[in-house]
């Protein structure tokens, strides 16, 4: 019988020192809970769940990336505040505890997810992540191609969509779009080229993402059509 | 021995040659212009309004929610609604739309129009000869072209057309029961609150 | 005019009318489709060619997976971005007379898919289409409908005159840009000599 | 950071990377691309390949040329909206993607669906299975030059499955049939009785093909021993479906998963020994003679009921934040959907794990060695659908 | 007997025919101008033939496949072959620029050309040969040889990967099958005593009681003629031998450069070398323009030799609607190593068939040695290239 | 000279010529007339799948075509021997046909041989 | 002399010509071969019927294709760019031009001595299967012998040592 | 010309002329082959011409000549493209005049 998430976590550090394995949880009915590994350690546990005799996940069926773009968030925070306050007739410092509204940016990331499987026992699944530190310029991760041959491909497209670079792939290359392509179109921000020049049925959306576009004023003919279309 | 298997496939082609000739189960071509398969009954192509009653502008049963609009999944409806209003089949005002759209070359008829529209207003034909060589005359289906008669409607989908018809007069009757009860709920207040006035009398 | 001339022209016409009927009868009915197939609808294009609708009873089941032997191009399918020059290259290395029936949603518009990033909205942006079939995809009957479409439109082409097609017209050119993937885009994203013009300036234009 | 980043095989420990097959005549190499154009790759794949003489020395596959950009468009609208667009990932069996995706969707969201809409999805993946192992069956003959014939008689048969899609579900290829918590449609007595017909008449026809090719001295010659796949390689390589189970691995996620009813019905998971292409034939061809075992026992007692969990809603549908990986056994291979929610009417992330293309993994290793024209048959004989593949 | 003069002129009706027209020329042109007759007559007749067998072939691939074929174009579909010739005839000549140009536009040439030659030495009736040379087989073998040139010229001027790897594999596969060929012919020559056409059917032209002495009712005979259709498949690179043009992986092998009528001209010369050689068949092992039956004798012979010619294409287009294709090494293991050393042996076989003398001892020796060899060699062969029917096991 | 068979064969020669050549002439004359050939660097580029193509068609190719080539040849040879010698076997002594059986049996030997070393063994 | 074999003759020699001067090595082939057909035609001409179809035959069927093979087995498709006769081809053209005149002259200086035109005779297909195994049957023998040692001699010569599979 | 012997003899002279030069004025080895193959072809042509017009027609001599010596030259051709082949394997060449080269 599969152990839990928990029990596999303890295994990994039973047997990984230092492998600095966390436990993400999943809130929704499915509750599948996942393993977040570190970058550092990550081939040596994806080696030991493949290799461990009992846990035996000799099977990965899925990687995907997922992207947390940086996240503007808003909150209340309490904080102690010294005041300068006229008490009594006396100026006084008092501190004072203030709610106040405080934006912070969250720095987002890049996520790489594998869901692995037993064939030989047959259980799972195993959902483990990997995270990217920024989703700009520190965007290496441990490729597990060299533990499962199935990621090959399925990193390479995680590479090509959402620009994840796998350290370690065999081959890694752009998949799906061509080789020239410069985007990964499956980031949230990334902007689609804009060639909606002609829509019988323009919906204002699909039209508000044409003008948005940066290339929209170097569109020659259609501009005076679109033009009429959001009026 | 070598060759056995082949003459036993050739044993096979041969079945299916000599009985082309005898039975329809080997001869399973239909010749289309001329001969069709038999559509089935709940088979789908393109959507088109319903209207009902002789006059399409009048009749039509749109409402112009735009629920459909923002459900489908490719985009390919665009609606205008209209300024004013009309009375809809349960003579409740509703508006309509002064411009319905349906791309068919974009339309991938998946039905999601017809499953949300909560007034049976849009359904499917199951006209699928649309070949033309004009892209965007030929393609771009308005109000006009879209509007098809309750009649056609229970043409190609007997059974269907018949619930929705039950289900509109069930609620007409619902409606219009509803009204009478609240006429005659009205009348009789009227009558209640005249009465005194008689009985004042 | 000189009446002697007249009748010398009139005989030449007659001669050239029955060579246009020949001519077109010969085209329409002996289409090869090449085998060509894009995605979805290509599925239901090799239905229309299975038992049931048998396109071979309109000559047309010779598949030939050279466009040098092929006369019809069949889009079946959501053309993408990286296999629209591929597709355009096709379309160049056909041999004269060659025909394009942009099958489903996907190949005339884009579809479904048109708002993908990586999806053509339309082969007609780089190719001349003849016949559109609408549908995702069409039934194979559609297809068949679009065939016979196609059938009368070659029906009505004449062999010389100002509406002779292009490929009987010495002046037209045969060969169509073939786009280069580009950075974010393929380079151009359309056909300006494809893309009909009076679209870009709006007289067709949906709000008018 | 776009252009690529190559490791050294020869750096990577551990690596299960394809064999080094050094050219062995004098002869020059042939670089021959195949594809996007070509009659033989079931759509616009190229495969690179290398030829010294008409062995392949080297294979390189590439996709795209149909990536629609599905994931994308699915992160853009609602649940209810996407379910047409899974119709289009493996065009064959718009049927088990529908049910994969919706099963996806209601383990996210909790949901489950009743009595007779699992026994109706049931026979819908049933159907869908045979007519698509038929037709790849049928596409395998036709790449190994059978000039149609048994293709002809795969999608005879599939036109009456389609027939009874069509029938019930209204499209004979996208369906768009099956919603969150069930059907979208009720199967009526007649659909039922026309299905029973249908499916009594299936044995015949797999005898039929049988008879036409499995003993086809031809077949045995181009097959056997051709693109052989190792059990150890292909579970490592995240190969499923028949071809998993052509190399002699039992999984059946069908058994294993549990998912539907499939326990209540009586069926044998059939298992090569050799891994060749001969051996994915045949487990094809036995499944199609499982699954119509598994389509008599079903159609035999469907229960009356609802179709549709009541609590299910089409519109305005929005699971709470999680994620779910949800999956089964298609035609092709487990077919799985990633979705996380995070409380929006779209899908945060929507993943589909498509078996075609991770079934393609091992496409190189399969065809070094052998001959141009096997390639071709190796290919054929994983079964994809480009829709799949590139998504 | 009326009906007896009046089938010997049925028989004739091509000679009366040709002295009628004949007639009106003065004496000195009469020979010449019988010649031209007949060649016009090989140069129309067979093209027609070959106009309908493609509609016949379109149609009966569909039968097989349990649809109808083409069937619109004219009365059922008869006039396809017109349209496709008006089309081919019109459509643009694509000549690639790197391709050679001269090469390219002779290749075929040389096939037709070839191809016509050989049928002057079939005979196609009762005296009905245009060249009745002592040579015959001979010539015949040695126009089929130069198709082989015309293949190669075909893919090599196109410059194409696929055209030049189209034609190597056929250039392979023809010469691997003529040799099958010839030493199949040899047995019939050796037995026939003749190479002259028109002298091995007359050798065959004879019935015990009612049965013909036709070779292929004989265990060599039958043998042989297994192998010679085997062979000529191979040869017309009919399925399952259309390596050359093995659209799976080859597009359309060496003629995948070739447009308009050129590419027609292949077309032609493919199914113009499928009923020459078709004829041969029919000519050594059929008993040529010969009556199955002795009662059938008035039937005239040209009759009987078309009708012969028209079955064995009918088995082509059978097995092209059955049969997967080989692989190129398979093909030519088979060739060398089951083939041609059954073929050898089928001379010996022969031989002894010849001095055996009469009786039921070289019935029972001679075929027991064949099947004999067939099956051994058959069933070594495939244990050594492992294949054979498996059985399987399930999962519980 | 007319009942000559290569008489014959002459104009079954020339009439096959021109009947390969006239319906590439009437195409030609279509050509000129009405439908004007179109050439140009994409159309007339090598076809390759739909990509550029990449190399050289005209490659090496490797010595196993050759070898079956010679086999042929050698057979192909044999059978001039061996046509003549069928013709006259029926009246052939025992003696004679055995000196063909020896010369056959040489040629045997040599495909023999070849099979041994594998040349016929396709790679 | 009939106008037949001058037409032969110029077919033969043009083709000759052409195979020697042609630059492309494959035109070269095809034009050798339109020169091994010619002279099968004059061997028809010659009344040589099984002799003109053995030569059409064997190097129509054979030797050229063992010429193509070849061709292509060298990469000699392509026109190499430094020409393609040899440094010393004025010594060959001399010596060959030599050759012609001794031999042309030996023939004319010989005419008178020639033998005239005769009745063809009749050498039928049956009457050189019979010489073959009678009076020639020693060389029958030996080109058998001499056939058998060409196939092994011209097969391990060609053959690559790596493309030997192993036994 | 009083005899058509002569005619065949001078156009065989003719043909062996232009082998030989083909053989000694081309550089690709194979081309020179196929000079060689004519020069035997025109012997080959002498021969049958001999037997057409000479003495014995009946005995066969010159026919059965040109038959053993069309085997021989096929054999020939075997065997030297053969070599021809073996030689590019390992000097990657067929020009003789690189081959000489090379050697030295």
């Amino acid at each position: 019988m599969l152990k839990t998430v928990e029990e596999i976590k303890a295994a990994i550090e039973a047997a990984i020192p230092g492998a600095g394995v966390e436990f993400v949880p999943n809130p929704g009915p499915a509750a599948e809970h996942s393993l977040l590994l570190r970058p550092e350690s990550a081939v040596a546990v994806a080696k030991f769940l493949r290799d461990d005799a009992e846990l035996a996940f000799d099977y990965l069926s899925n990687v995907t990336g997922v992207d947390w773009p940086d996240k503007e968030i808003v909150e209340k925070v309490k904080a102690m505040r010294i005041t300068t306050k006229t008490v009594d007739g006396v100026e006084q410092q008092v501190e004072e505890t203030v709610e106040e509204t405080r934006k912070r940016i969250e720095p987002g990331c890049l996520e790489a997810v594998y869901h692995l499987y037993s064939v030989a026992k047959k259980h799972g699944p195993l959902v483990i992540r990997m995270r990217t530190e920024n989703r700009t310029d520190r965007v290496t991760l441990p490729s597990l191609t060299p533990i499962w041959r199935g990621a090959e491909f399925q990193e390479r497209e995680v590479f090509d969509l959402y620009g994840i670079v796998f350290a370690g792939h065999p081959d890694l290359r752009r998949i799906l779009m061509w080789e020239e392509f410069k985007d990964h179109p499956m980031r949230k921000d990334f902007v689609e080229p804009d060639d909606y020049e002609y829509e019988p049925t323009a919906h204002d959306h699909v039209l508000k993402r044409a003008q948005a576009h940066p290339a929209a004023v170097v569109a020659s003919g259609s501009q005076r059509w679109r033009d009429e279309g959001i009026r | 021995m070598l060759g056995e298997g082949i003459l036993k496939g050739m044993a096979e082609t041969a079945k299916n040659f000599f009985g082309s000739y005898v039975s329809k189960e080997r001869l399973t071509t239909v010749e289309y212009p001329e001969e069709r398969v038999p559509a089935a009954e709940n088979a789908r192509a393109f959507p088109f309004l319903v209207y009902d009653g002789p006059d399409w502008q009048a009749g039509l049963r749109c409402v112009s929610c735009q629920i459909c609009e923002k459900e489908c999944p490719p985009k390919c409806i665009l609606i205008e609604k209209s300024k004013d209003k009309k009375p809809d089949y349960v003579g409740k005002p509703q508006f309509y739309p002064v411009r319905f759209d349906i791309d068919l070359s974009v339309c991938m008829s998946c039905q999601i129009c017809v499953e949300v529209c909560p007034f049976d207003a849009i359904k499917m034909n199951t006209e699928f000869a649309l070949a033309t060589d004009d892209r965007f005359g030929g393609l771009l289906f308005s109000r006009e072209k879209l509007a098809k008669s309750n009649e056609y409607y229970h043409s190609i989908h007997p059974t269907e057309a018949a619930e929705v018809d039950a289900r509109l007069a069930e609620e007409k009757a619902k409606v219009e029961a509803k009204a009478k009860a609240a006429a005659e709920a009205a009348a009789a207040k009227a009558a209640v609150s005249a009465s005194p006035a008689e009985g004042g009398n | 005019m000189d009446e002697h001339l007249k009748i010398e022209l009139g005989k030449q016409g007659i001669v050239v009318t029955t060579l246009q009927e020949l001519y077109n009868w010969g085209r329409r009915n002996s289409i090869w489709p090449m085998q060509f197939g894009l995605a979805c609808c290509a599925i239901e294009m090799i239905a229309t060619t299975m038992a049931r609708f048998d396109m071979a009873r309109f000559g047309a089941e010779v598949f030939r997976p050279s466009p040098r032997q092929a006369d019809l191009m069949i889009i079946s399918g959501t053309v993408t971005k990286k296999m629209a020059p591929q597709v355009v290259r096709l379309y160049n290395q056909m041999a004269e007379p060659r025909y394009v029936i942009a099958m489903g949603a996907c190949a005339i518009s884009g579809g479904p898919f048109k708002q993908g990033y990586n999806v053509l909205k339309g082969i007609d942006r780089y190719i001349p289409v003849d016949v559109h079939i609408p549908g995702c995809p069409p039934r194979p009957e559609a297809l068949l409908e679009a065939f016979m479409a196609l059938q009368k439109k070659i029906d009505a082409q004449p062999l010389t005159g100002a509406g002779r097609p292009r490929f009987l017209d010495s002046e037209a050119r045969g060969e169509f840009p073939i786009p280069v993937p580009g950075e974010h885009d393929l380079e151009p994203a359309s056909n300006r000599g494809v893309w009909p013009v009076e679209i870009e300036t709006g007289t067709k234009g949906p709000r008018d | 950071m776009s252009s690529g980043v190559q490791t050294k095989p020869e750096q990577l420990e551990g690596w299960n990377r394809p064999p080094v097959i050094a050219p062995e005549g004098e002869g020059e190499l042939l670089e021959v691309a195949m594809g996007p154009h070509h009659p033989s790759t079931h759509g616009v794949f190229r495969m690179d390949v290398t030829l010294d003489g008409e062995r392949v020395i080297g294979l390189k596959p590439v996709f795209g040329y149909l990536h629609r950009n599905h994931e994308k468009i699915a992160e853009q609208t609602s649940y209810l909206a996407s379910m047409p667009y899974t119709d289009r990932l493996d065009y064959f069996c718009s049927l088990t993607n529908n049910w994969a995706y919706a099963l996806a969707v209601e383990k996210l969201a909790g949901l489950d669906a009743p009595e007779r809409a699992q026994y109706i999805r049931v026979i819908l993946a049933e159907l869908t299975r045979i007519q698509n192992h038929a037709s790849a069956v049928g596409f395998l003959l036709q790449d190994m030059g059978a000039s149609g014939t048994p293709l002809m008689y795969a999608f005879r048969e599939r036109e009456k499955i389609l027939d009874l899609f069509e029938q019930l579900t209204g499209a004979r290829m996208m369906c768009n049939f099956m919603r969150f918590g069930g059907c979208r449609v009720d199967a009526t007595a007649g659909w039922l009785d026309g299905a029973r017909k249908m499916v009594a008449g299936l044995p015949n026809f797999v005898d039929e093909f049988e008879a036409l090719l499995s003993t086809n001295e031809i077949l045995m010659a181009r097959t056997q021993g051709v693109g052989v796949l190792k059990p150890d390689l292909a579970v490592n390589t995240g190969v499923s479906g028949p071809m998993l189970r052509a190399s002699g691995v039992d999984y059946d996620l069908r058994k294993v998963d549990h998912y539907g009813i499939y326990d209540r019905f009586q069926f044998r998971v059939p298992l090569g020994e050799h891994g060749d292409i001969y051996d994915r034939y045949m487990v094809r061809v036995l499944e199609m003679r499982e699954s119509i075992r598994i389509l008599e026992q079903a159609l035999k007692d469907v229960p009356a009921g609802p179709v549709m969990d009541p609590k299910a809603k089409s519109r305005g549908f929005r699971p709470k934040p999680g994620e779910a990986y949800g999956r089964i056994e298609a035609p092709k291979g487990e077919l799985g959907f990633y979705l996380i929610s995070d409380g929006t009417p779209n899908p945060y992330r929507y993943r589909v794990r498509p078996p075609s293309l991770i079934n393609l993994t091992i496409l190189e290793d399969m065809c070094l060695g052998h001959d141009v024209a096997d390639v071709v048959l190796i290919f054929g004989s994983v079964d994809i659908v480009l829709g799949e593949v590139d998504r | 007997m009326v009906s007896t003069s009046f089938f010997t002129a049925l028989d004739r009706i091509f000679f009366l025919l040709r002295d009628w027209l004949v007639g009106f020329l003065p004496v000195a042109l009469r020979p010449a101008a019988g010649v031209l007759l007949g060649v016009i007559a090989i140069v129309a007749v067979f093209p027609g033939f070959f106009a309908l067998t493609t509609v016949f072939e379109r149609k009966g691939l569909g039968r097989m496949q349990n649809r109808l074929g083409p069937n619109r174009v004219g009365p059922f579909g008869f006039f396809q072959p017109v349209a496709d010739g008006i089309k081919a005839l019109t459509k643009e000549d694509v000549v690639p620029y790197r391709s050679d140009r001269i090469v390219h536009f002779l290749a075929p040439l040389v096939l037709v050309v070839t191809v016509f030659l050989g049928f002057a030495v079939l005979p196609m009736g009762r005296n009905m040969v245009l060249a009745d040379m002592d040579a015959g087989l001979l010539f015949f073998f040695a126009m089929g040889a130069a198709t082989e040139l015309s293949i190669f010229m075909a893919g090599w001027s196109s410059h194409n990967k696929y055209s030049l790897l189209g034609a190597m594999r056929g250039i392979a596969q023809m010469i691997s099958y003529e040799v099958v060929l010839l030493l199949s012919a040899v047995s019939v020559v050796m037995i026939g005593g003749s190479l002259s056409l028109s002298k091995i059917v007359e050798a065959q032209n004879s019935y015990s009681g009612v049965f013909p002495h036709w070779y292929i009712f004989t265990p060599w005979g039958f043998a042989g003629f297994v192998v010679f259709a085997i062979a000529a498949t191979a040869e017309t690179n009919r399925s399952p031998f259309d390596l050359p043009e093995g659209e799976s992986e080859l597009v359309a092998g060496y003629h995948t450069e070739y447009s308009g009528f050129k590419f027609a001209l292949f077309f032609l010369g493919e199914y113009l070398a499928m009923f020459s050689i078709s004829g041969l068949g029919t000519t050594l092992f059929l008993g040529g323009w010969s009556a199955p039956l002795s009662f059938f004798d008035f039937v005239p012979s040209w009759i009987w030799f078309f009708g012969k010619v028209m079955l064995s294409i009918f088995v082509f287009i059978w097995m092209r609607g059955t049969l997967p294709r080989l692989r190129q090494d398979q093909l030519m293991n088979f060739a060398w190593k089951f083939v041609l050393p059954f073929t050898l042996l089928n001379l010996f076989v022969t031989a002894l068939w010849r001095f055996l003398g009469e009786g039921w001892l070289r019935w029972a020796v001679c075929s027991a040695i064949l099947v004999a060899a067939w099956a051994l060699m058959g069933r070594v062969g495939m244990r050594r290239k492992h294949f054979g029917p498996r059985s399987y096991r399930y999962a519980e | 000279m007319a009942s000559s068979p290569y008489f014959s064969l002459a104009v079954l020669f020339i009439a096959a010529l021109g009947f390969g050549l006239a319906p590439l002439g009437l195409a030609w004359l279509w050509a000129r007339m009405f439908s004007p050939p179109k050439p140009n660097a994409t159309k007339n580029a090598i076809y390759e799948c739909g990509l550029v193509s990449k190399g050289d068609a005209w490659v090496q190719f490797r010595s196993g075509y050759y070898l079956y080539a010679i086999i042929f040849l050698i057979f192909d040879v044999e059978a001039v021997f061996l046509l003549p010698f069928a013709v006259a076997f029926s009246g052939l002594s025992g003696a004679a046909c055995a000196a063909m059986l020896i010369f056959v049996l040489l040629l045997i030997e040599g495909l023999a041989w070849a099979w041994a070393k594998g040349i016929l063994t396709w790679a | 002399m009939s106008p037949i074999f001058y037409i032969l003759a110029a077919v033969t020699l043009g083709g000759g010509l052409a195979a020697v001067l042609l630059r492309q090595l494959v035109h070269a082939a095809l034009a050798a071969t339109v020169a091994f057909a010619g002279l099968a035609l004059l061997y028809l001409q010659l009344d040589a019927q099984f002799v003109g179809f053995a030569q059409v035959l064997v190097y129509i069927g054979a030797v050229a294709i063992l010429i193509v093979f070849a061709i292509l087995l060298t990469r000699g498709s392509e026109v190499p760019k430094d020409g393609v006769f040899s440094r010393t081809w004025a010594v060959g053209l001399v010596v060959a031009a030599a050759v012609f005149a001794v031999l042309g002259w030996a023939v004319l200086a010989s005419l008178r001595a020639l033998p005239l035109a005769e009745a063809a005779p009749a050498a039928t297909v049956h009457e050189i299967g019979v010489a073959l195994v009678g009076r020639y049957v020693l060389p029958l023998e030996i080109v058998g012998l001499l056939l058998t040692a060409a196939t092994v001699g011209a097969v391990i010569v060609a053959l690559h040592e790596k493309e030997r599979p192993k036994q | 010309m009083t005899t058509p012997l002569a005619g065949y003899l001078l156009v065989a002279a003719l043909l062996f002329a232009i082998g030989l030069a083909g053989a000694l004025v081309r550089r690709n080895a194979i081309l020179v082959l196929i000079g060689i193959e004519l020069m035997l072809n025109a012997a080959n042509l002498n021969l049958i011409a001999f037997w057409r017009y000479g003495p014995h027609p009946e005995r066969l001599t010159g026919m059965m000549f040109a038959i053993f010596s069309i085997a021989v030259a096929a054999a020939e051709a075997a065997v030297g493209l053969g070599l021809v082949i073996a030689i590019h394997r390992h000097t990657n060449t067929t020009d003789l005049d690189k081959m000489n080269r090379m050697k030295g």
